[in-house]
């Protein structure tokens, strides 16, 4: 531990996740997705945004992440079945996902240790996301406002994943938060 | 020990901070700034190596990445480093180096005349015998020793992106790096010195009416001042390939030697850093390698490259000799005498091997009182351990043949400049094939795409002004090719004073009285002891090909990979073969551009990082119960949980018939699990699978069994129909991804008509799988909101409710044949379920098991492990399986054509059998034969899949594969020990227990 | 299998090789050792022409004239001789393959390249090293027994050893338990080893040059020409060259060659990436091998060590090969070898590879009347070199499969029967 | 080492992101079991193999899962297009999509 660390690393507590399927070009799937959880669906590849205490996150052409907080799932999974009709998927994976926060001056080099992805702010500024190798795991990384990271990974890769944080922070001097 | 030859004043050292270490066990002294070859030359050390082959004493040549002698072990123990060019290492306080040599090595010498290129191809030809000649060979092989013990530093990886990479910070890369910045570009700025300049460190002359240094600082605090400019030093660019990727090593100070290298970075982490740069577009300012001459016994200690000479005087204030010859070919090698002069040191004479020399350079020659020879070159070096003559004779001007008698000049030093040779080498790995040019004496980069540009000399700029304009245009270019900037200069490329040059001439192999094969040795490559005589004997044996040559007499095989030899080695084979240059062609160049240590390859992926390890949420409970694991893909599985005493089979009998009698628990959440919704779902899973899903009721499960189109079995597990058009797919644990991809290939790319999506949840979810008898009691005392009746819950049910109060979805299916309930909740909350599950369990003494139990309790059943009793070519009905193939589905299923081509009908194939042996264990693997004893080759009628101790049966068991097994029960093979044993097994039904079922139907 | 049996004598102008000849060109200065081969002419016709002049293309050709006095042949090579796998690969030679007719096949390259350098009078420094592959998963050590067993029934020779016996035969790897991929034990084939990969093609060259073989460099096949279902022939860049029989041994080219027969082939070509360090001191006797983490490594006599890594996971051409897998191998090498993380890489590059789905070479006839294939060696392309010669010189001389070849015939992906010599796939529990 | 554009993401990723996945455009059969041992046999393991122009499937395995075809140059390995699964290609004279 530091002093004036360079990096932060946080755990967060678990949160409510479903993952979403649909066709974003149906406005029906857009229009029952956003009554039910006040969420519109980000059709901008590799974006997210955030909703009251919910977030939103752009996975791939006709998926999205929804997260939640803990304990919702259940009864958003429910609605979102009541109201959807057509080509449509509805999973709920809170299981899956650990949610980590990375801060501090260095913490853009501790991505840069991990992943071929370029975090550099030109092009991966605030509102952006993306699924992408993380060391030898994999992690949705998005971009705060506050300039801090979220990661989002596989639970059974979680203490690979942290263990290895630890070590690419260590030169920079880092603390847990 | 004394450093008689270091000069009083000058350098870029800091004389202020001396450094004391140690060359092969002698204490030296040396400065911060000091390289260690520079140190060595410091104290007057002329021979700091013995040669590779033939043993001959060697001085150093060089001055950078192309030395080829002075390679030393660098530290000790398991920090030793083999094989380090002293020309770059920083000298540290306490550093240890050490050339190796074998024993006997100085005795080759004499026997050099029986050892051209390629000797070993044409003796101990008696194959048996080569092992004994081999070891003699090998023993005096090899350069560096090996470290000691694991390596106590680590290394990094750091990923960039930019829109230019400059590879080199010398005049050229710096002016380039300087414009691309100031176009608003991402540059990446990297250089394998420790200070950026390079020519410039040494340089004289003013730059832009300043002084060269201090140019240099000033460019390089502007750089500094750009917050999107990545400078790299101690930096080398080792490879470049595809789509612009480039390696970059970047040295960083040792933990030990870092406090007393001046000016560097108090660093923690890695010893070396490895950046991979992704870069739009690629400066290559890698500069030019000064070529040597090669004349007969020019690799005696105090023959050395003109610009390394210079090098050491200017930067390091060090001389390396005190009379000097120069032997040149051009005017660039000329202050390097003058300045020799300067030093107070004595010049013989210049040897200058063109006929007219003209020119400011020869002007300024004589004016500093130095006899210029022209039409003359110095043919050979006398000396014993260095150099004390140079013989000098006439040359012819157009040919080279001697004209005349030689004579002998007085010198220690033998300074030598042949030309410049481009570093062409980043280039020629993306495969551009360089292009000799008569006129530049030299193989130049012929562009290739717009990606890659060259700037200063690498690209055959002469003179610092064409270095500083074509570095400055390139850099503005390669911005605009980015889109930052117009691609013009911001300003005009800096002032200097440097006269023109005059012509060069071509010369690579100097004459000798006597030819190449008489004449005494003219070393080609320096390091693996390749002569002139070596090239013109292959050539003379038919190896034609530059790569043949190369291969035969190994130039350029060395660690400097031919930066001294290549061209005056490609000029003797073409000179052999009465053919030019361009026609004789060059090298293939392969990555590294110089060594790269493998620990930096390697990066932070060693030791716990290597591969990942994926936990499960329980894996804390297995830890604390002292489970022994076994390694599943990449999953940690408890394997058994041994008590105090207990060996392996003791504790998988023990938690075998507790499940079998009383109550077990499995953590069995690594099996891989696929959520599958959407109208279309069943027509999916249909075609997927060789059983039917169609009518499969909600609520109700089904083993589904997978092929590969081939149709051989791929995975199989037990899918569940969730609701109407939702599924639950579980797969092996070792195949979750692969089944996952397989169903994204086949719904993505030829089926995308269908309604279906698939999700994996094998993260999602914990599963707890509860064996036994008194698995129905354990989980009434956590669950209260599932019926969990024999007729409500039947076997192969689903059922939705609360376990231990968290929402959990319930199986009743079994891998094991016992009643069985497999509990499966939010992974986030597994270790809570799992906790209240033990404890619920705790008054029937529930058994923690692992892997092994359920082997044997699945081997008991006859189930098979897809990967253990199936290798990748075994088809359903080889395992007994057609039960589980339904034929008469619309679409058909992945695999189904191929059930019936010949080969999978034959009656001969490996087909799935139980084993019974006697009281021994068989040993899995082992073969299978008809007649115990005979001469190979015996036919193999199978092996052995599982085998295992059955404590319910209290008898060995075991499964295998045996050629039309299934019609052959009741026969008797053998199974075949490595020790000689053969043993008697017999060939029955695989399953061994409870054959109807009664067991997990209560 | 009868052992390979001499009918030709090479010409009497051939000079031999020998230590007291290389004494003796010793006092001559070297002045007057003969060429290794010719640089003949082209004729405008041969009985047979060999299109690739590798390792197994050059085999092939002294075969054919040696054991069947079939001389009128060329070989066609579009760069230099030895210039594609043949002077990329490992040099790593073994026969103890899974299935019985690959082991075989294997086996029998194994037995001739125990006396090679004799009978082609050129020392290809075969090194029986023995070669070790490491087993790191029970399921590993399973298929280690299996394959060492099934081995022992074809008279190979192999043991299965245990970590400590490993220990003991490579000091230097690392055998701890704890290790990420521990290893658990291994399969030892002693008569295993290495060889100079280049002087395999020489010799053969110039053993095969000896018996009459033109050996045709710098000369590429741009077509091959098919009259009436039958090969007649084959354009070259120096014009046609008829020949009966025409006989394709092009690793890497394969299917460039067949679809100029109007052909298919079932192989796909990948880069094969390796590397060498710079040269140490002897530290590593046998080759370690270790499929699960993708990494094979051997100590030339030079002292290098040579090491190989996967193939990568994309068709291509290119020479060169992706870093990620580069990166991975090198990891594995830190691995097994902790000692080895401060040597250096000094060079690496690819070779490429053609990989049929069975992992199992293609030998025989093609539905073109007359020509032959031989490819599809994937990773076993060098340790082959004598056999897949000697049986495919035998197929073409009969124009019919030799038996140790007839699994191996393109017929085998119509009727099903693959060898599949991937191995056991991983275990799935 | 690759960059490859995904469609879906619309940036260019580092090839450890992607998965190869085979040779493009090869239809599975309609009716498979109408096919001959042999025709069976040429869909399960002949490819074309191009050296040069090659249309091959690659997915975004670390992003965002989908595949998409690629004509690619297996020798100097330049990526001359990307487009959607189900797509034809768009230039019929190159690869093996002819």
């Amino acid at each position: 531990m530091s002093d004036r660390p360079g990096v932060v690393l946080r755990r967060e507590p678990a949160r409510g996740c479903l993952n979403l399927r649909g066709n974003p070009r149906d406005a029906g799937f857009r229009n029952a997705v956003a009554a039910v959880t006040g969420v519109e669906l980000p059709v901008e590849s590799c974006t997210w945004g955030p909703a009251g205490d919910a977030a939103v996150y752009w996975l791939g052409p006709d998926e999205w992440l929804l997260v939640l907080p803990a304990g919702r799932e259940a009864d958003v999974e429910r609605r979102l079945r009541e109201a959807l009709a057509g080509s449509f998927s509805v999973v709920d994976t809170s299981g899956t996902h650990c949610f980590l926060n990375l801060s501090g001056p260095a913490r853009g080099y501790v991505l840069q240790k991990s992943s071929p992805y370029d975090f550099h702010p030109r092009n991966f500024p605030a509102g952006r996301c993306v699924q992408t190798v993380f060391a030898k795991a994999s992690a949705l990384v998005a971009a705060n406002p506050d300039g801090s990271f979220d990661l989002v990974v596989r639970r059974s890769y979680a203490d690979y994943v942290r263990d290895w944080i630890a070590d690419a922070e260590e030169e920079y001097g880092f603390a847990r938060g | 020990m004394g450093t008689p030859r270091r000069l009083p004043s000058g350098g870029r050292i800091d004389r202020d901070r001396p450094i004391a270490f140690s060359f092969n066990r002698r204490e030296m002294r040396g400065f911060s700034g000091d390289t260690l070859a520079s140190a060595l030359l410091a104290h007057g050390v002329a021979t700091v190596a013995r040669s590779f082959k033939y043993g001959r004493p060697r001085g150093i040549v060089g001055h950078g990445v192309e030395e080829p002698n002075a390679i030393v072990d660098l530290g000790v123990g398991a920090a030793m480093t083999p094989n380090v060019r002293a020309t770059e290492i920083e000298l540290f306080a306490g550093l240890e180096a050490r050339t190796s040599r074998a024993p006997w090595q100085g005795a080759v010498g004499p026997l050099a005349r029986y050892l051209p290129a390629g000797f070993y191809y044409k003796m101990f030809l008696h194959a048996r015998g080569f092992r004994t000649w081999e070891r003699f060979l090998r023993a005096t092989a090899g350069l560096g020793g090996v470290p000691e013990g694991p390596d106590p530093d680590t290394y990094d990886h750091l990923n960039h992106h930019c829109d230019v990479l400059v590879v080199g910070a010398g005049p050229a890369g710096l002016a380039a790096a300087l414009e691309a910045c100031r176009a608003g570009a991402r540059v990446v700025l990297a250089d394998e010195q420790a200070e950026f300049g390079g020519s410039l460190l040494a340089e004289t002359g003013p730059v832009d009416g300043e002084h060269a240094s201090s140019w240099v600082a000033r460019t390089v605090a502007e750089l500094e001042s750009h917050p999107d400019a990545v400078l790299l030093a101690r930096s080398t660019v080792s490879g470049l390939y595809d789509h612009n990727f480039v390696t970059v090593v970047e040295r960083r100070p040792d933990a030990a030697g870092a406090p007393d290298v001046a000016g560097a970075p108090d660093v923690a982490g890695a010893r070396e850093r490895l950046h991979r740069v992704r870069a739009g577009q690629v400066v290559l300012a890698t500069g030019a390698i000064e070529r040597p001459l090669v004349f007969a016994n020019n690799d005696l200690p105090g023959v050395m490259l003109a610009s390394s000479v210079f090098t050491y005087l200017h930067r390091y204030a060090v001389v390396p000799g005190e009379r000097m010859v120069l032997c040149t070919t051009n005017d660039s090698a000329y202050r390097t005498a003058i300045d020799w002069v300067g030093a107070g040191r004595e010049v013989a004479a210049i040897v200058d091997a063109r006929p007219e020399p003209s020119g400011a350079a020869m002007q300024a020659a004589t004016r500093a009182g130095i006899e210029v020879i022209h039409g003359h070159a110095v043919i050979e070096a006398r000396g014993r351990k260095r150099v004390r003559e140079a013989v000098v004779a006439p040359l012819h001007g157009e040919d080279d043949r001697l004209t005349g008698p030689p004579r002998r000049i007085g010198c220690d030093l033998i300074a030598c400049s042949g030309g410049w040779t481009p570093t062409l080498h980043l280039a020629a790995q993306t495969g551009v094939k360089p292009r000799w040019s008569d006129e530049a004496i030299a193989f130049l980069p012929v562009p290739a795409g717009d990606a890659v540009t060259w700037a200063g000399s690498a690209g055959g700029a002469r003179s610092l002004p064409a270095c500083l304009q074509t570095g400055a245009a390139a850099g503005a270019m390669a911005a605009s090719r980015t889109g930052h900037g117009e691609g013009r200069v911001s300003a005009e490329p800096p002032e200097t004073d440097e006269p023109p040059e005059t012509p060069s001439r071509a010369l690579f192999l100097v004459p000798h009285q006597r030819p190449p094969s008489r004449a005494p040795k003219q070393f080609v490559d320096l390091q693996l002891d390749v002569t002139a005589a070596d090239i013109e004997l292959a050539a003379r044996e038919g190896y034609e090909s530059v790569e043949h040559v190369k291969r035969y007499t190994a130039l350029g095989f060395g660690t400097e990979q031919g930066k001294l030899g290549n061209v005056n080695g490609v000029a003797i084979l073409a000179r052999a073969l009465g053919q030019d240059i361009a026609a004789t062609g060059t090298t293939m160049f392969r990555p590294s551009y110089t060594p790269v240590t493998f620990g930096a390859v390697a990066g932070r992926d060693v030791g716990g990082f290597f591969d990942p390890e994926r936990r499960t949420p329980m894996h804390g409970w297995h830890e604390e119960q002292g489970a022994e694991w076994e390694d599943v893909g990449r999953w940690k599985r408890p394997r058994y949980y041994p008590k105090a005493g207990e060996g392996m089979q003791d504790a998988v009998n023990r938690e075998c018939l507790a499940a079998r009698d009383g109550v077990a628990i499995l953590d069995a959440s690594t099996l891989g699990k696929i959520d599958i919704q959407g109208a279309d779902a069943h027509v999916f899973l249909d075609r997927i699978y060789t059983t039917g899903f169609r009518r499969l009721g909600v609520g109700r499960c089904r083993y589904g069994l997978m092929l590969h189109e081939d149709g051989t079995i791929f995975d199989d597990g037990v899918t569940a129909r969730i609701a109407g058009h939702r599924y639950l797919m579980h797969t092996t644990t070792g195949n979750a991804e692969a089944v996952f991809d397989w169903l994204e290939l086949w719904r993505q790319t030829e089926w995308p008509d269908l309604d279906v999506y698939c999700t994996s949840v094998t993260d999602h979810w914990a599963t707890a799988a509860l064996v036994g008898p008194k698995s129905r009691e354990v989980l009434g005392r956590v669950c209260d909101d599932i019926d969990l009746s024999r007729d409500a819950f039947r076997f192969m049910d689903v059922r939705e409710g609360h376990v231990a109060g968290v929402p959990a979805r319930v199986f009743r299916i079994s891998f094991s044949g016992e009643l069985s309930f497999e509990v499966n909740v939010p992974a986030h909350r597994g270790r809570e379920v799992w906790d209240a599950l033990i404890e619920a369990g705790a008054e029937f003494d529930i058994t923690p098991y692992g892997t092994e139990a359920m082997h044997v309790l699945r081997a008991e059943k006859g189930f098979i492990i897809v990967g253990q009793d199936t290798d990748g070519s075994m088809t359903p009905a080889d395992m007994g399986m057609d039960w589980a193939v339904r034929r008469n589905k619309p679409f058909g299923f992945l695999g189904e054509r191929s059930l019936s081509l010949p080969d999978h009908l034959r009656e001969d194939r490996l087909q799935f059998v139980g084993l019974a042996s006697g009281d021994a264990v068989l040993p899995e693997g082992a073969p299978l034969v008809e007649v115990p004893d005979g001469a190979p080759p015996i036919p193999n009628q199978g092996f052995v899949s599982s085998a295992y101790h059955s404590a319910r049966l209290s008898r060995p068991i075991a499964l295998g594969l045996v050629r039309g097994g299934r019609t052959r029960l009741g026969e008797i093979l053998h199974c075949a020990l490595a020790d000689g044993r053969n043993l008697p097994v017999t060939i029955v039904d695989p399953v061994f227990y409870d054959p109807d079922g009664k067991a997990q139907d209560v | 299998m009868p052992p390979p049996h001499n009918t030709l004598k090479p010409h009497a102008l051939m000079q031999r090789y020998s230590l007291p000849r290389l004494l003796a060109h010793a006092r001559r200065h070297h002045e007057d050792w003969q060429r290794a081969w010719r640089n003949p002419a082209p004729k405008d016709a041969y009985d047979t022409v060999i299109v690739g002049g590798g390792g197994h293309g050059l085999a092939t050709a002294y075969y054919l004239a040696k054991e069947h006095g079939v001389t009128d042949v060329a070989v066609i090579e579009r760069g230099y001789l030895g210039g594609g796998n043949t002077g990329r690969n490992t040099t790593i030679v073994r026969s103890n393959y899974l299935r019985d007719a690959s082991t075989r096949l294997y086996d029998f390259a194994l037995d001739l390249w125990r006396d090679l350098s004799r009978e082609i009078n050129f020392n290809v420094m075969f090194s029986a090293r023995g070669v070790l592959n490491l087993g790191h998963t029970l399921q590993d050590m399973r298929d280690i027994e299996r394959r060492v067993g099934a081995n022992r029934l074809n008279g190979v020779d192999g043991e299965v050893l245990t970590t400590a016996e490993v220990q003991r035969l490579v000091p230097l790897m690392n055998c701890s338990p704890t290790s990420r991929y521990p290893v658990l034990g291994a399969s030892w084939q002693p008569r295993g080893g290495v060889a100079r990969h280049d002087a395999v093609a020489w010799g053969y060259a110039r053993a095969a040059d000896a018996l009459g073989v033109d050996l045709l460099q710098q000369t590429e096949v741009v077509g091959i020409r098919v009259e009436n279902g039958a090969v007649t022939g084959v354009e070259t860049d120096l014009g046609f060259i008829a020949a009966r029989r025409v006989a394709c041994v092009v690793a890497g080219n394969s299917g460039v060659l067949a679809r100029m027969a109007g052909l298919r082939l079932p192989i796909e070509s990948r880069p094969l990436q390796a590397l060498v360090s710079e040269p140490l001191k002897p530290c590593l006797d046998p080759v370690v091998m270790s499929a699960a983490v993708h990494c094979y490594i051997s100590q030339s006599a030079k002292g290098d060590l040579v090491i190989g890594a996967g193939t990568d996971v994309y068709n291509g051409y290119g020479q060169r090969g992706s870093f990620p897998v580069l990166e991975h191998a090198v990891a594995a090498v830190c691995e097994l070898f902790p000692a080895f993380s401060r040597v250096r890489m000094n060079r690496h590059w690819g070779g490429i590879v053609d990989i049929c789905p069975d992992a199992c070479p293609v030998i025989g006839p093609s539905p073109v009347r007359g020509l032959y294939f031989n490819c599809g060696w994937g990773t076993g392309g060098f340790k082959s070199t004598p056999g897949s010669g000697y049986v495919f010189a035998d197929t073409i001389a009969n124009e019919r499969p030799h038996p140790l070849a007839a699994p191996f015939g393109l017929d085998r992906f119509a009727s099903g029967a693959l060898v599949d010599e991937h191995g056991a796939a991983a275990v799935a529990h | 080492m690759l960059r490859i554009r995904c469609p879906y993401c619309e940036e260019a990723r580092s090839e450890e992101e992607f998965a190869y996945a085979g040779e493009a455009h090869i239809r599975r059969p309609e009716d498979p079991e109408a096919l001959s041992d042999r025709e069976w046999g040429e869909y399960l393991h002949f490819r074309t193999n191009a050296r040069g122009p090659h249309r091959e499937m690659w997915v975004h395995a670390a992003g965002c899962r989908r595949y998409f075809n690629v004509l690619r140059d297996t020798v100097s390995y330049e990526i001359l297009d990307v487009y959607p699964i189900g797509k034809a290609p768009s230039d019929d004279s190159t690869g093996n999509g002819a």
